[in-house]
């Protein structure tokens, strides 16, 4: 009579997105791959938003109501799963996703980000990756 | 260690789909996503550089991509068919991920 | 004035939203009376494939929009034979009625426009 | 003796843009060839941007200083050459090119698009098939 | 009634750019653009079937482009340099323009 | 924490700004203190043919940042041997210095990283 005990291996997962939601498929690959990973136990830890793929964090985007809308389904995932969604700045302004900080700072007319995006640095890829046992990147 | 590729473009427009496959270490393994999955096409010329691949176990590709672009039946036969939940177990089991640009 | 428009639809019908925006323009010439003609070419022909479900992706249907072609009187529909070949596709049956266009034909094609749209 | 006449063919061009000002080169060479055009004396009637092609119209884009800025580039060429500035709306809805009015319609926090561009239908791209005697296509 | 044909994505990613050759007509002409003066490079095994129009005189690529990309001082053996207002010409002269996607 | 990381590089200097993105990252992660490795492969090589002058595209220029690696002691810095093959480019010389590897040494760089960034 022995003890039996059923180990999963969970890990620590971070994802790196670089398409807008439109250009490709490569946002929708990565959520539904988050979505996986969370429903097998996993920590999705980070999503870093880079180069086109800052253009998910747009609350402007407004697709047909008979379409997935990532914009709604990443935000869900933050407050269900504290998954944090960071923005590259320096990405973010290229592409004219700004918050109202920096829409204030570049004297712009309007903003078209807000929580639970948060716009920082490269510095928090680079936690993620020495963080994460696993650091996917989707898009080009 | 051993890597992950996915390819997540249609193989038509890689030239060099090739150079890809000559990297690939020994324990490496392929998924086909997105518009990759047209890579999973038996009759294409352009797909012959993934027939090496084929029937080695190694060559994978996601269902939901391949169904929802009406990929004929016939493709299967050239590639393990796996879920969401499959492909985060294949990045389990390899140390890294290498998407294929 | 009615003008002479060729659409060349070029893109897989959900990596982006191309092959969807093509289509758009392409009816929306053909309800302003213009003469279109409409060519599927390049991984544009992997569109036709039929028993596509795009519910998978959370995406309307390529299918339903290549049906309203025929509401619109849009009848000049072609497809490169060699973009098929190159494809393995020469033996699927496309989802909407296409004549398909080698070399030649193409070069007449193109000979013939006012203006080519090309996506 | 003769009356000598120089006679340049002036044409009407029109132009459509299909990628957003930072993905591919496309957009700055349409810029470029309209400019052109302009100095040889042709009428550019109206520049359409559909697809991707309406992120050009994001008046949050803040590229980096020692950078061309193609918005504000855009907009001189309307306003020194009445050039039409065109924004394709059901384009620019899903990908959060938004203005005012559209912003309040879909009650969303702040705005994105405003005057020179202007949100209009592909009608407008057919009128300008029919009236250009070139229509020219940059991006993809 | 003639068309140009314009090139503005590197070749190397362009499976089929033989596809497009073929069906240029006897009076067409191609002018590469952006990413698409990478073609002009003439060692590269890719752009062998551009050698087609080598020396046709039908072979353009834009100056600008070309030299914002340090392509060799070899690359105008085959192709015609042009400025913008060129491409402008170009345009006039032919009835089409049709960008290879 | 120290990890291997290795970024790829993939695409033109110039057709988009993944290129300056991917040296940008590649030079936060040695500014952190990473062990990281830099391989130019595909298109990715057209970002050292040397006589560049992206004044012309009114674009910062690549050359500038390559250079910047040496100041942050990046000095892993590779390129694919086949892809300058395939592109009649292995004659050039280089912009900055790199290490030139076939495909058996590439599979020996991807085996040895922690985590693998493809732009």
């Amino acid at each position: 009579m022995g003890l039996f005990l059923f180990i999963t291996q969970v890990m620590i997962f971070s994802v790196s997105i670089l398409s807008a939601p439109y250009t490709d498929q490569a946002a929708f690959s990565a959520y539904k791959f988050v979505e996986a990973a969370l429903s097998k136990k996993h920590e999705v830890r980070r999503i870093f938003f880079y180069g086109e793929g800052v253009l998910n964090a747009n609350h402007l985007n407004t697709p047909p109501q008979d379409e997935i809308n990532l914009y709604e389904a990443w935000k869900e995932l933050a407050s269900s799963h504290q998954v944090e969604l960071i923005v590259c700045i320096a990405s973010a302004l290229r592409r004219g996703v700004l918050d109202e900080d920096e829409a204030k700072r570049y004297e712009k007319d309007g903003h078209s980000m807000q929580a639970p995006f948060i716009l920082s640095g490269l510095g928090q890829l680079m936690d993620a990756a020495i963080e994460s046992d696993r650091l996917i990147t989707f898009g080009s | 260690m051993s890597t992950l590729h996915t390819l997540s473009i249609n193989p038509s427009s890689l030239h060099s789909i090739q150079s890809f496959i000559d990297i690939m270490g020994e324990t490496d393994e392929l998924l086909l996503l997105a518009n990759g999955v047209y890579g999973a096409l038996v009759d294409a010329k352009i797909n012959i550089p993934l027939e090496q691949l084929r029937d080695s176990g190694k060559l994978y590709a996601l269902k939901d991509d391949l169904l929802a672009r009406g990929i004929p039946a016939s493709a299967p036969k050239r590639a393990t068919l796996i879920s969401y939940e499959g492909f985060v177990d294949l990045v389990v089991k390899h140390q890294n991920t290498y998407n294929w640009v | 004035m009615q003008k002479k428009l060729l659409f060349i639809s070029h893109k897989t019908p959900y990596g982006s939203f191309a092959a969807k925006e093509t289509l758009d323009a392409a009816l929306a010439s053909a309800a302003f009376g213009q003469d279109i003609s409409l060519l599927f070419k390049g991984d544009g022909v992997y569109q036709l494939l039929p028993q596509q479900n795009s519910s998978l992706l959370k995406r309307k249907s390529i299918g339903a929009i290549l049906g309203a072609l025929e509401l619109y009187e849009v009848n000049k529909v072609f497809i490169c034979e060699q973009s098929l070949l190159s494809r393995g596709l020469e033996n699927i049956k496309p989802l909407i009625k296409v004549h398909v266009l080698n070399n030649l034909s193409l070069q007449v094609l193109f000979s013939e426009q006012d203006h080519i749209l090309s996506f």
